[in-house]
């Protein structure tokens, strides 16, 4: 039995996403092809039918995200994939997600932009849209896993998040871990904490769908099950409906927002790795972490005491976090595949306290663990 | 005959009774100008009055045709019931 | 295998199953021998298969870096991606050049073999789709990389039905010719 | 007695945010009492919009309903059926929102023939933004992006819908509300896509530009552009012009999405496909 | 003496990416020898296309090229040929970049007649991304993201273009490589939007899912559901199914969008309009 | 003469942006309506047959920012306008004007987000999504006046720069400015400095279309003027041609970005008010910098030595000039109406030199100068 | 006018021509009397002319805050309006309520006047269209906000030739009876 | 007759010239194939020979299919021209 439920598998990125997906219980998915991302729709084709959960092709991406709402709303929980042009399409719905609190998990598997950019090369460039991409102040959790296991894992942990505060969650993936293959112990649901929206529970005509409970978040019905209500892209009051009432609007936006980031707490998974007496850091999050753990064995090796901070979840960003680390560190280097990105949020959240350094790499290749090296070895010797 | 009650203005006679609602109404003029047979005229608001109720024929087209659910005829000897009779508005 | 992180580089052109190669010895070596293991290999422009390269390294701890640093061990098939890969072969690695296409093989500090593969799939075995088999078994003879038992079984588990006996067949063919180049 | 349009409507929403005269309005009445000829429970039915004046009808009715974003109601309620086919799934439209923005989805939707039953409120214009023309707006008409006379084609989205692969395909006006609630009624109970384009009146908007400026002017405009299908085959292409075709024009069987999908299950589940 | 296909291409980006036996080259030989045959000017032809296997086409010809986003191909081409109605505007599209992603610019273009040539190379598949169905994926056939087969209804885009508003519409196959060549060399000289689909294949992608491995496997495959549009015509809906009508659909004159447009700076420029 | 150049017009906001946009040669106009932009398209629609300029409205925001670059392609200077549902799905084709460095300019009329939110009210909800919005490390130039006037000079600063780098620029309007009429004096085409892109002079076959001059921006050509070449959004060479070679992928990505971020001096525009003796800076930009300007008179009125410094330029953002003003002061507040997002550069670029505080407002009314004046109170006496 | 800057707020419902009427005043003020100001509205969901407020602020100085702090002056033409904005008219301002409609005049410090305007518009002017028109007469007599000459050119310059008489009628019946409620 | 220039596989007789590019040519077999007369024959590379050159009709099909533009037929004795004989191939 035991043996049964730890299946050991040799899968891709891409698949061990299915397969968390799956585990952590999406019934729907709907999203349209693109490198690097278009193994996920593929599994997901394959393996939805024979579990009676609906997968859908839709014409665009801006479809694929609107079908993907509207599935939530039945009480299926849904995903969609894609990668940076697919993402910019379905910004304009992300925001209906987060203003209609519709639980919803969307895959970034980032390639090189900007536009078609490198389409089958890996980057990291897309980790302030994810947080920014849509207009207007709205949460956003975005979760980056950095090997195939971590993948699996973290896609539950998406699926949970997206569900237990009402909101859209973005699964950052780059080109390197999406196709990359690894052995992966598959779990099985028993092992896992799946997490499921709260229900209401009140009588059908005393519901009032966008009342939150204490945590920030309102129970949900789904539709056809009796609870009859509005569900609107228009700021709107606790009934559902439009509202131009002042504080009506203040309440409900600041609640949206803060739904998540007073939740940090819960929403921040990282990783530490020989930090304890370091006197260098690494800010490292995705397969960049990786490069930098094998930094952190090559400079200690030659006695650098320098250490990885892993982020995984990027949003909410755990500004103390990094402060507190800034207090111990004389330098923070964040290498990363883009042109800086997350780097403006740590020398923010460091507040001069230590010196913050980029590392950027965009010629679609993996920054490599010496790279890493070098540049602190650089660094020091200034 | 005119009864009032809330902003609910109701016109009757034995076979007919039309009520409107004046606080709906947005006195676009629909129902009197397309009556068939002039049974409503507006008021200084523009709120249709059922002066000849007499005439009314039950046909509901101000009915169905008012845009904000604001004039209603009821059959006073039959169940009140709005016109389903095929194609008969087809011209 | 007594090296704690292998690196191993298949390369060749699009078509010629090297990510499908990649696969089965990443199984073996994660499934089948207990190893840990990643797979990558890069792609052309968008995802048409015309990989060139396929990479694997199997480790007994947890593998970090996830990208080849200095192959072991360099599969082949074609002058060309033998040209360009040679180059990232450390120094006491392993060459194998597939001479029906590298004709002339490049200067190498490390131990080079060569075998007319492509042929041996052709007129050995009938077929020359199963180069990348062939060279497999070559491989795990020359190498020890994996378990011949290993990579057997986890060719068997990918193998449909109708084709399966003829890759086990490449596969020993492979074996073979690896012991002929071992004594070499 | 209860009437039957209180059966259906959120009352505290009311009197409703449209102009005076407005035919959402009209349209709005035509679909519940289509509904309620059904016997629909409430519980039952989804209805989702995109965004424009028309769209603002989902706030109104008390069923499950959506107000989504500009242009996409089919594809937001493509999820829910899919998921649910129990449901009875209605979009409402209007011209800007289904043949603007949202035409791709309109003919996707069609293509599929997934069982939603498309309205379309048409008033010929954008009517929330302030009257900019819409590709139904009729050609020479003017908007105020149109200032001197709008010059593009506008689509016959019947034909269109027809060509792409519906089910059901019929128009009305707001001047024939019984014609309307007809036609919707029969949608609704058409399995497949269903669409019903409903020629409606902006006074505030279209109506200003273009000398129309009250309600009635604008329903007696309507009506004399209106011409019953049958009619209007026999017209020549002089007397076509500037007249609009009224009636049902395409009512065929042909298999569903969702009953298809059940297909795709069942292959799945008996080890079946393409390996 | 210099060939017509080397006058027209840009050699040092050849041999090309796409596979062996791919219709996108065979499409390409077709446009050339059109663009050829009316003697233009190289200066004075831009070509437009979106992203997909079929989209890197104008990477290899010698004109102002402009390969842009995924299914974006014809607004793009508008502006350009709005912005300059001297130059000769083609778009070169996908299946997927046209009719799935792209569909709404599609018929929208159509609606406008704007003096636009679109080119439809449609292999029924996804190619770039590695064989997912497209809308025009005949149904019950196998697609990566299909692996129960395909329950989708396929576009008619003739149907669709010519009900959209189109002045020109026709189809051939990479099969007939004289008939494309005419059909497009029709579409070219045509004022208004006209449109040729060229039936191609993709062994790679398409073949691959559906025993249909090498390209002349495909090619046969093409011809076998080829039917010369006279012929169809006379087919009972039986004999139709698995068919592809091939010819000219529609042919007709109309007014050009950047035409109507100069009337419209006339007015505006005499001081009338809508004030 | 001299009395014809300067007219003297009531306008409101978006008519300034048309009479800017106009005056700085702008031909070509496409778009979607959407409130509060509209009357931009209206204003276009009206104007530009007059002078046998393009104006087209198109069947989405996608196709508007399609058309525009095609437009700006055959030499017309083009723009769009929208506001945040329509700059979302703008967002994949601004990255292809970026990357194919297409000059055009898009304004975005700012109303309360996200989604559909508050389509009516006033908000400055979009300036990341300005920044980070499309996916991909991609240049970006946005610009945020905060009166009438001034749209209507900062409109021609945007065509300008956009010419000038050869990239698309963001000019960032509130509901507040783009609605509100004012006293504009509309200068002459001669009274104002008009930059038209750099146009090529070499021989048609060694035209190489992105090859860059000194100033990192390659010198353009029309298509149809006999300069014949490719122009894709795939990383591309010197020669407009897709590339996969590591070298020069970095080196044109690297450029991209650098044309702008490099030449910050040019395109940073910023005002001063009452800084020189300053011990608390306010930090402001568009509707609410005005708020602003009356809450240093109140607080010095009061005797309290506040100063303002007043952005136009918010991206590329301008770190010295923060990091110069946070030696100085002792605290900077940073009033925005939004949950605090151009707060959140001040701070990074302040690296603790100073205390940087937040004042957010999300109701759908403007921040008023009391407001201000009472948060700067409040935090004096702690 | 002697304050620095004097703030105006026009109220009433959608369709009572108040930012047409705003708009024209600003022009008066800052076209024709060189004054600096601004003019601005409150809209209802989307822009469908719904607007119940315009704003007009007139001052010698540039105007930074654009929004009204404190009404000097402020016109009611609904009772809804009038007792949502009477709350935020300064202690000495002036309110103009059209006792057509406003019925129940609030409590308020500063001066009030009162006038049947809506009537006038329909029975002295015949055309209800006008009442903003009439509104503004009144308003510029009795505070001489703006010159009468001024809001005269500005009222011409925007109306069409065919209304323009009807409307400058409008104007001087305002003058007129603002003239009357001064003495008062 | 075969001559070598380049990748340029030349093969005439005196009335037709066929000219295979073996740089861009990758064996995709559609004009061998398709050849009515079967002049082409696939050597071991896959590439087209012109075996039978004496029977080509000069019908251009192979150079018109050839999506590589791999393969040429020149005839030697008129102008070279593409085969643009409307309806030809409607079958
Ligand atoms: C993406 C996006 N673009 C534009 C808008 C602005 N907008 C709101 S409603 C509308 C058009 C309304 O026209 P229509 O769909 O015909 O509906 P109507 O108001 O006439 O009923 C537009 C363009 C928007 N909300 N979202
Ligand atoms: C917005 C966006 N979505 C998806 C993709 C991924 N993509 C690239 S090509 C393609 C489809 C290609 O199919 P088709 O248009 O039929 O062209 P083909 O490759 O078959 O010639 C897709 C989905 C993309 N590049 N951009
Ligand atoms: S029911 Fe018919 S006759 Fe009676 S009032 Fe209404 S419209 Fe007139
Ligand atoms: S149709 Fe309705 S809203 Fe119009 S006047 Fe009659 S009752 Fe009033
Ligand atoms: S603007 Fe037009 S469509 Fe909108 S509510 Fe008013 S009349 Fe109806
Ligand atoms: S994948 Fe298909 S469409 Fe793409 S180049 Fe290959 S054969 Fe052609
Ligand atoms: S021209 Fe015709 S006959 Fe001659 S080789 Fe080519 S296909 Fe064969
Ligand atoms: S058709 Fe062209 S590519 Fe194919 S085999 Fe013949 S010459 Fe070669
Ligand atoms: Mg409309
Ligand atoms: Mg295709």
């Amino acid at each position: 039995m035991s043996d049964e439920k730890q299946i050991v598998k040799i899968l891709q990125g891409n698949e061990a996403c299915v397969e968390g997906a799956l585990l952590a219980g999406i019934r729907f998915f709907a999203g349209y092809p693109i490198t690097p991302a278009s193994e996920i729709a593929e599994g997901m084709a394959r393996r939805l039918p024979k579990i009676d959960g609906k997968f859908m092709q839709m014409e665009d991406e801006i479809a694929s995200m609107a079908a993907v709402i509207g599935a939530s709303l039945t009480g299926l929980k849904a995903m969609t994939a894609s990668s940076g042009p697919g993402i910019c399409l379905k910004q304009e719905n992300i925001g209906f997600a987060a203003i209609g609190e519709i639980p919803c998990v969307i895959v970034n598997a980032q390639r090189g932009g900007p536009s078609t950019g490198l389409p089958t090369k890996p980057s990291q460039g897309d980790v302030m849209q994810a947080r920014w991409g849509t207009h207007g102040d709205h949460p956003m959790i975005a979760l980056a896993p950095s090997d195939v296991n971590e993948i699996l894992e973290i896609t539950v942990k998406a699926v949970n998040f997206s569900e237990k505060y009402r909101t859209p969650v973005m699964l950052l993936l780059d080109e390197v871990i999406a196709h990359m293959r690894e052995k992966v112990n598959i779990p099985s649901r028993e092992q896992l904490e799946i997490i499921d929206r709260k229900k209401t529970n009140v009588k059908k005509d005393e519901f009032l769908p966008f009342k939150a409970d204490e945590d920030m978040v309102p129970p949900m019905a789904d539709f056809g099950s009796g609870y009859r209500y509005h569900v609107t892209g228009l700021v709107h009051n606790e009934k559902g409906y439009p509202t131009s009432d002042a504080e009506e609007i203040d309440k409900f936006l600041r609640r949206l927002s803060n739904k998540v980031e007073l939740n940090k707490k819960d929403i921040v998974i990282k990783e530490e790795y020989s930090l304890d007496d370091a006197k260098i850091a690494i800010v490292a999050y995705g397969s960049v972490a990786r490069a930098a753990q094998r930094t952190v064995k090559l400079a200690r090796e030659k006695g650098i005491k320098v250490g990885l901070l892993k982020l995984i979840t990027l949003w909410p960003f755990d500004d103390d976090l990094i402060n507190q680390l800034a207090s111990q560190v004389d330098l923070i280097v964040v290498p990363e595949m883009n042109l800086g990105q997350m780097v403006r949020e740590v020398q923010r959240a460091a507040q001069g306290k230590s010196r913050v350094i980029s590392y950027t790499r965009i010629d679609g290749d993996l920054i490599n663990p010496i790279e890493i090296l070098e540049k602190i070895e650089e660094e020091m010797s200034q | 005959m005119v009864t009032k009650k809330d902003n609910m203005k109701v016109y009757q006679n034995e076979e007919t009774k039309i009520i409107v609602n004046e606080e709906w109404c947005k006195s676009c003029g629909i129902c009197i100008n397309y009556c068939p047979k002039k049974v409503l005229v507006a008021n200084e608001k523009g709120y249709p009055v059922a002066e000849k109720i007499d005439d009314c024929i039950q046909c509901m087209l101000c009915e169905l045709r008012c845009p904000d659910f604001a004039i209603r005829v009821e059959n006073r000897k039959k169940v009140a019931n709005y016109n389903m009779k095929d194609g008969s508005l087809e011209d | 295998m007594n090296k704690e992180r292998k690196e191993i580089c298949l390369s060749g052109s699009g078509g010629q199953g090297l990510i499908l190669a990649g696969i089965i010895l990443a199984e073996a070596a994660g499934i089948y021998d207990g190893f840990e293991v990643v797979q990558t290999q890069s792609y052309g422009p968008e995802a048409r298969g015309g990989a060139s390269r396929s990479e694997v390294i199997i480790s007994k701890e947890k593998i970090d870096y996830p990208k080849v640093i200095k192959s072991d061990i360099l599969l082949a098939l074609t002058q060309q991606s033998c040209d360009k890969y040679i180059k990232n072969v450390s120094e006491d690695g392993i060459l194998l050049a597939d001479s029906t296409n590298v004709l002339k093989v490049p200067s190498f500090t490390g131990k080079i073999y060569q075998h007319p593969i492509t042929d041996d799939a052709i007129k050995v075995i009938g077929n020359q789709l199963v180069t990348n088999i062939i060279s497999l078994g070559i491989i795990v003879q020359l190498t020890d990389i994996v378990t011949r038992d290993a990579i057997k079984k986890a060719l068997s588990a990918r193998m449909p039905a109708r084709i399966k006996e003829l890759n086990i067949k490449a596969l020993e063919h492979g074996f073979k010719i690896g012991e002929k180049l071992k004594i070499i | 007695m209860k009437n039957v349009i209180e059966k259906y409507i959120r009352k505290e929403m009311f009197p409703h945010i449209w102009c005076p005269g407005c035919g959402n309005g009209i349209v709005l009445g035509a679909l519940i009492r289509a509904i309620d000829s059904l016997g629909w429970e409430k519980d039952e039915v989804a209805m989702v919009s995109g965004i424009g004046c028309s769209s603002r009808i989902t706030g109104y009715v008390d069923f499950n309903t959506m107000n989504t974003t500009h242009g996409r109601a089919l594809p937001f309620a493509t999820g829910i059926k899919m998921s649910n086919p129990k449901l009875k799934v209605i979009a409402v439209m209007g011209d800007g929102d289904c043949a603007a923005i949202g035409g791709n989805h309109f003919i996707h939707a069609a293509r599929r023939n997934i069982d939603i039953t498309a309205v379309i409120i048409n008033n010929m214009i954008y009517g929330m933004t302030g009257g900019q023309y819409s590709p139904m707006t009729p050609t020479g008409k003017f908007g105020s992006t149109a200032p001197y006379g709008n010059i593009d084609q506008n689509f016959d989205l019947s034909a269109l819908a027809a060509s792409a692969g519906a089910s059901y395909v019929a128009r009305s006006s707001i001047y024939n509300p019984n014609q309307g609630t007809r036609f919707i009624k029969k949608a609704l109970s058409k399995k497949g896509f269903s669409v019903v384009e409903i020629i409606s009146d902006c006074p505030i908007s279209y109506g200003r530009m273009n000398k129309l400026r009250t309600p009635v002017k604008m329903m007696e405009w309507i009506k004399s552009i209106s011409v019953p299908k049958k009619t209007w085959e026999k017209l020549s292409v002089e007397e076509k012009k500037d007249k609009i075709p009224m009636g049902e024009f395409l009512d065929i069987c042909i298999p569903e999405y969702t009953d298809k999908y059940k297909e795709v299950c069942a292959i799945a589940q008996e080890g079946g496909g393409n390996e």
